[in-house]
């Protein structure tokens, strides 16, 4: 086993790509340290990212946000330009794990676990974000919901490494919104959770919304026949009504030790409604 | 496997050490430097015990590798008293009984201490919010949570 | 020993005071050192490899690979720890839990270890050892095993108790029944009946430390062990008895101990490490990892328990009946027992029965935890209390103050009680503001009682004074909770001396006579009453130095406020001495001054409390909040008040993690699918509000102070309280513990489909 | 001359019997007594019987007193937390 602290992207693509055996990329640690603890995964390279400097940023663009890979949550939740656009995936990437994770834990991270209870995967794909990718043969962009394919399982390809999330500058008059449903008030990992983002013409009808919903499914689902329902209401009862049902019929979840299928349908339904409701309101909404 | 060299700061210290890749920070406070205060509750980042300050982050040590503490200020338990003199919030627990077993309290203080480095007048819901990540199965937190307002009271002057 | 324990009246200096306790300054500054923290020279670092299976005959283990492997120092298997049980069954399942020998009987089992120079190689060691199993059935749920249909776990186990012996072997290890009067009489007087079955999940101590130890055995025989324990004096008994050592030739030290709460009063890990370090012929370090805590030490029972309760219309019980399943691992226990015997020891009853059945059940072997078995029980029947007082038109406080038990009433378990605490804690609840205060929509309160009998025992303490007046303490019931501070203040009390002049220890086994384990709520009550045996000893010796610096009559000296005086006006030039001055001349007044004491504490006070709790319910996600909590608890004499409120405070967050989230969750494999704190969910911080208390006094009349103890009974009534106050929320009753969310949520869209329907 | 109640397991192995009267002015005595009685009682002193006289639960103290006339209970011994 080895440990190296790459000070380019280039360099951790081709430390990655010239690896024999497993190798793992290590930013806040919070999954792969765990996962070592447990006997699951022995790396023989670890790839610490913390040392580029450019993944350690969060860059406001005439684009929107630039995320680094190595920042972590709680540095997010720092970011006051960042609060504002984007409420919802900042409280979401808030609440993985305790302060001292927060610490640690990286939006990317949680996306290329590839858990499909990730807490800032729904707010991001309801955001609409997008991961970059380097590669051996270069960048590429690409949408978040396309990084997990199944739990435990990306996407990339040997030797790709996310290195940062982009998220779009906002219109006026949107907000996103994100909640997941844990027995306790902390320190949990979703039982089901819901990101909403939405924009709202002058009027204050909805114009486009996103639903995403987390442990719902093998991978986070972006639910369209949802956000159907939401174009075009003011967010009346009977179109959170409609929204909770369509949620709970897009479910397609799991007895575990987290909970139940029909509790998991049931609630994904109440909370897309409730993260619907702060959207609208963030979004300027009544 | 090969070793790691590490040259850190504990405490205010100058320290060197080689560990093993995989090796944890705490693995590393514990086993090689005799710093035994950071305790092992779990392993995995769920209980706090092993709570300890990296470049003013709070972080679990058990879920940081020895190796990443290259270049960095490491606070622990060990310094958080001025010799003699211990912290307000060391004497404040102390006065209200924060503690009974005592495994927990050492990654409590850490804790706590970074919570109001950050907000010196925390509300109640805020101090129970910012320790949720500290595990205490003997108190059923409520002295600790009258401790750290207390101290905070004292810190605050 | 001529020591009398009755309670005398008195006022009391140092007892009820506050202080700050003794061995506070190493715990906040991490110096205090715990199970893992110490360290021995050439000290070899123990793994142990277990069972993946819940059930399965290990055929053969072969570790010669493991052996093998360089840095491996030693292997283990059961064949290292042979059987000198001598028929002592409890003590062979002891031995069986520490390693399987024939068949692995629940997933987590011990069936090999190693020690190597470190843990890498350890780890790559254990991946080394083959073992062959043959998977049997298993069964894990407690309603499952019991019935006869149900994977045997023990062939040789034929139920006890039964009228009639039984020709088959089954998994119910014992019938026992408890109770007085005819309870078929007492349903027929009954104008209301309630019948109700309810189910608890296992739980987990949860203490935040890992069992942890290091053993260095000599080539002479001789040992030492440093371990967290509850009870270091039984641990050596235990490891010396399993490995066939003499008692006094293995020395153990406790730690500091990291919480224990009945779950450090087992040997696992001991006589293992012990074992490897016999074979390696170095020190063995010997930590469990949480999931291995989980996996593999001792939780409590998961129960299934039916009661029916009837009453008559002016709300006086008239027959109350019980019958409790509980579960205890693979191997015999005697928990559903403890549950029938607590069950209805809150009330005053004519005709009552309670019956229990201990089911074995492939998990692992049950331990005591905090009241081992009265919460599931209290909560089975206070639930249904709350019920029938509901159906009788009663408040839920006025109806047990009713049916209270009180002095010179027969307990449900036999014993005419003597002066006892339920009522004046009813009392105090029912006139306490909490029970006044407002609630909001979807919000619930509930209250319930609780019961525990407190244990005394074997007991020990040295009292040392130096030549500077100052005393060394050295007591043998390990300090879980503060109870160096108690001692101390007890010390205080007795010599008439200034706390601070005071410093208690925990003496080793070779330094001290036997202790029992800190069990029971024990510590207190016990090495209280030893150090006021030994204090008194003491004072004797101290007056007759006094008055031989005096050249006087010892009967002469009497022992006030800390000094020496003479009596008399003859004396009237005579100023008193303190114990200090006394103790300035005993190397020329006849030696080093000691008071000890070797005493059997008996007569422990039965202790009862009553809480009241407010719960808020999401109805539509099946969220609960604990807004408010309230414990109400008779202490005899509150020695450190806040260490008293420490215990009241720490068992009702115990019994609302029970309540609310945690439970032990098998796979259909029979594997535990939650060994660890992410989702065995013991409370948070952000979970709790603050828990108010209020000390009750009712002095225990078979202790100098009137102490009874304080540590358990508060984790008793927290279940029930919680039931019913979520019950109140949502108004549908609760059956199922831990009420977690999908729980409440499943019941509520029941209730609301019923309904409908 | 004390009247002993025995709990169901104990009662078992004294032919069913629940109670019994004994002469005895001890617990030492009255164990020795239900001992040369019942000889099945042996294995449970060993396991340990908690003995209730008028109320109180004594454990270990076998040197305790029987008043005449007292309430005997005969209980497990039971484990703690």
């Amino acid at each position: 086993m080895r440990y190296i602290r790459p000070l380019t992207i280039e360099d951790a693509v081709g430390q990655l790509v010239g690896a024999s055996g497993t190798a793992a990329i290590l930013a806040g640690g919070s999954d792969l340290l765990v996962r070592m603890k447990g006997g699951f995964v022995e790396p023989d390279l670890i790839i610490d990212i913390k040392a580029i400097d450019a993944l350690s940023e969060i860059r406001e663009t005439a684009e929107g946000f630039s995320i680094g890979a190595a920042v972590p949550c709680a540095v997010l939740g720092e970011n006051k330009a960042l609060r504002q656009a984007w409420p919802g995936v900042v409280e979401a990437a808030k609440l993985i794990g305790s302060k001292q994770v927060q610490g640690r834990c990286t939006i990317v991270g949680n996306l290329c676990n590839a858990s499909p209870a990730a807490d800032s995967v729904p707010a991001m794909v309801a955001a609409g974000a997008k991961a970059v990718v380097a590669g051996p043969s270069g960048k590429r962009t690409i949408a978040v919901e396309s990084v997990p394919t199944a739990p435990g399982r990306t996407s990339l390809a040997k030797g790709e490494i996310i290195e940062a999330i982009l998220l779009d500058k906002r219109e006026p008059r949107a907000g996103d919104a994100y909640l997941r449903f844990i027995p306790r008030t902390e320190m949990d990992i979703a039982v089901v959770s819901a990101g909403v983002n939405l924009t709202l013409d002058e009027a204050g009808v909805v114009k486009t919304a996103r639903v995403a919903l987390g442990a719902a499914a093998p991978t986070v689902l972006l639910v369209e026949e949802a956000a159907e329902v939401l174009v075009g209401s003011r967010l009346d009862e009977a179109t959170l009504e409609r929204l909770a049902k369509v949620c709970a019929g897009a479910c397609r979840p799991i007895d575990d030790k987290r909970g139940t299928i029909e509790f998991r349908r049931k609630v994904a339904g109440v909370l897309a409604g409730r993260a619907a409701t702060t959207a609208y309101e963030r979004a300027g909404g009544k | 496997m090969a070793g790691v060299a590490v040259s850190t700061t504990i405490n205010g210290d100058h320290v060197e050490y080689l560990c093993q890749p995989d090796e944890t920070l705490l693995e590393v406070l514990r086993d090689r430097l005799g710093l035994t205060g950071a305790k092992e509750g779990c392993g995995t980042g769920d209980c706090g015990a092993c709570s300890v300050i990296v470049d003013d982050r709070l972080v679990c040590s058990c879920l940081v590798l020895g190796a990443e503490a290259e270049g960095r200020q490491v606070e622990t338990i060990e310094g958080m008293a001025h010799g003699e003199k211990l912290h307000p919030l060391q004497q404040k627990f102390l006065e209200h009984a924060a503690l009974q077993c005592g495994i927990c309290t050492p990654g409590f203080l850490i804790a706590a201490k970074d919570l109001l480095a950050k907000n010196p007048d925390p509300t109640e819901e805020e101090i129970r919010f910012g320790l949720a990540g500290n595990l205490c199965r003997c108190t059923g937190y409520d002295k600790i949570v009258r401790a750290v307002q207390d101290a905070a009271g004292v810190m605050r002057g | 020993m001529n020591f009398d324990p009755r309670l005398t009246n008195r006022d009391f200096t140092s007892v009820g005071t506050r202080p700050i306790r003794p061995d506070g300054i190493d715990k906040v500054t991490g110096r205090a050192r715990y199970g893992a923290d110490f360290n021995m020279a050439g000290q070899l670092v123990g793994r142990v490899l277990r069972s993946p299976h819940a059930h399965a005959v290990i055929r053969k283990i072969d570790t010669s690979k493991a052996e093998a492997l360089p840095g491996v120092k030693a292997v283990i298997t059961a064949a290292d720890l042979p059987d000198l049980t001598n028929g002592d069954s409890a003590l062979y399942d002891i031995l069986d839990n520490c390693m399987a020998r024939k068949k692995a009987l629940y997933d987590g089992h011990a069936v090999a270890a190693v020690a190597a120079i470190d843990a890498r190689t350890a780890r790559q060691a254990l991946k080394l050892i083959e073992i062959d199993y043959e998977v049997l059935p298993h069964v894990t749920d407690v309603d499952e095993a019991f019935k006869h249909t149900a994977p045997l776990i023990n062939e040789a186990i034929f139920t006890e108790g039964l009228e009639e012996k039984p020709v088959k072997p089954s998994n119910v290890h014992k019938r026992t029944q408890y109770g007085h009067g005819d309870i078929h009489k007492g349903f027929a007087e009954a104008d209301f009946v309630i019948e109700r079955s309810f189910r608890t999940e296992q739980t987990h101590q949860g203490y935040i430390e890992p069992h942890a130890c290091v053993a260095s055995v000599s080539a002479d025989g001789t040992a030492e062990l440093w371990v967290c324990t509850q009870g270091h004096f039984v641990y050596r008994q235990h490891c010396a008895q399993l490995l066939g050592m003499e008692a006094s030739k293995l020395r153990v030290t406790s730690s500091e101990i990291g919480g224990g709460f009945g779950g450090k009063t087992h040997v696992w890990a001991e006589p293992v490490a012990l074992a490897l370090s016999r074979k390696a012929g170095r020190p063995v370090k010997l930590v469990m990892t949480r999931d291995e805590v989980f996996r593999a030490s001792g939780p409590t029972s998961a129960t299934s328990i039916d009661v029916r309760i009837g009453a008559k219309k002016d709300g006086t019980i008239t027959a109350a009946e019980a019958t409790l399943r509980y579960s205890c691992g693979p191997y015999a226990g005697m928990w559903a027992e403890v549950g029938a015997m607590t069950a209805f020891a809150c009330y005053k009853l004519d005709n009552v029965r309670t019956v229990g059945f201990e089911v074995l059940v492939n998990r692992p072997k049950t331990a005591a935890y905090r009241a081992p078995s009265a919460p599931m029980a209290a909560f089975a029947v206070e639930s249904t209390i709350d019920e029938l007082a509901g159906k009788v038109g009663m408040d839920a406080v006025d109806f047990r103050i009713k049916n209270a038990a009180q002095e010179g009433t027969r307990a449900s378990y036999g014993p005419v009680y003597g002066p006892i605490g339920i009522g004046p804690t009813l009392e105090a609840v029912k006139n306490h503001p909490h029970m006044k205060a407002p609630l909001k929509q979807n919000q619930g309160r509930g209250m319930a009682c609780g019961f525990w009998f407190n244990f005394g025992g074997q007991t020990c303490v040295d009292l040392n004074i130096g030549m500077d007046g100052s005393i060394s303490l050295a007591v043998g019931t390990v300090d879980v909770g503060g109870s160096r501070a108690s001692l101390s203040l007890v010390a205080a009390e007795e010599l008439g001396i200034d706390y601070s002049q005071v410093k208690a220890i925990v003496a080793d086994t070779s330094s001290l006579g036997y202790n029992d384990m800190t069990d029971g709520s024990r510590g207190t009550f016990s090495s209280s009453m030893a150090t006021i045996s030994a204090a008194r000893n003491a004072i004797r010796i101290l007056r007759e130095r006094a008055a031989q610096m005096w050249d006087i009559p010892v009967d002469d000296v009497v022992w006030e406020k800390g000094h020496a005086l003479a009596r008399g006006e003859k004396y009237g030039n005579l100023s008193p001495l303190s114990l200090k001055e006394i103790a300035a001349q005993s190397g020329t007044t006849g030696g080093p001054i000691a008071g000890h004491s070797e005493l059997v504490a008996d007569g422990a006070g039965v202790s009862f409390a009553t809480h009241i709790c407010d719960i808020e319910v999401d109805p539509e996600t099946g969220s609960t909040r604990v807004l408010r909590y309230t414990v109400v608890q008779d202490a005899g004499k509150a020695v450190h008040p806040t260490y008293v409120e420490g215990q009241y405070q720490g068992g009702a967050a115990q019994g609302i993690g029970w309540a609310l989230n945690e439970e032990y969750i098998y796979g259909k494999d029979g594997r535990l699918q939650n060994a660890g704190f992410l989702d065995y969910r013991i409370p948070v911080c952000s979970d709790l509000p603050m828990i108010d208390t209020q000390i009750l006094e009712i002095p225990n009349p078979n202790h100098p102070y009137g102490v009874r103890g304080v540590g358990e009974t508060s984790i008793v009534p927290p279940l029930a309280a919680i039931a019913n106050a979520v019950s109140n929320a949502v108004g549908v009753r609760m059956t199922h513990i831990p009420m977690s969310p999908p729980r409440i949520l499943a019941a509520l869209e029941a209730s609301a489909s019923a309904h409908d329907a | 001359m004390v009247a002993v109640t025995l709990w169901g397991s104990l009662a078992a192995v004294a032919g069913g019997k629940d109670k019994l009267d004994i002469e005895a002015k001890d617990i030492r005595e009255l164990f020795r007594k239900l001992a040369e009685q019942y000889p099945g009682f042996e294995p449970f002193i060993d396991r340990g019987i908690a003995v209730a006289i008028d109320g109180t639960i004594y454990r270990d103290t076998w040197s305790k007193k029987l008043p005449e006339g007292a309430e005997i209970f005969l209980l497990p011994r039971l484990a703690g937390g």
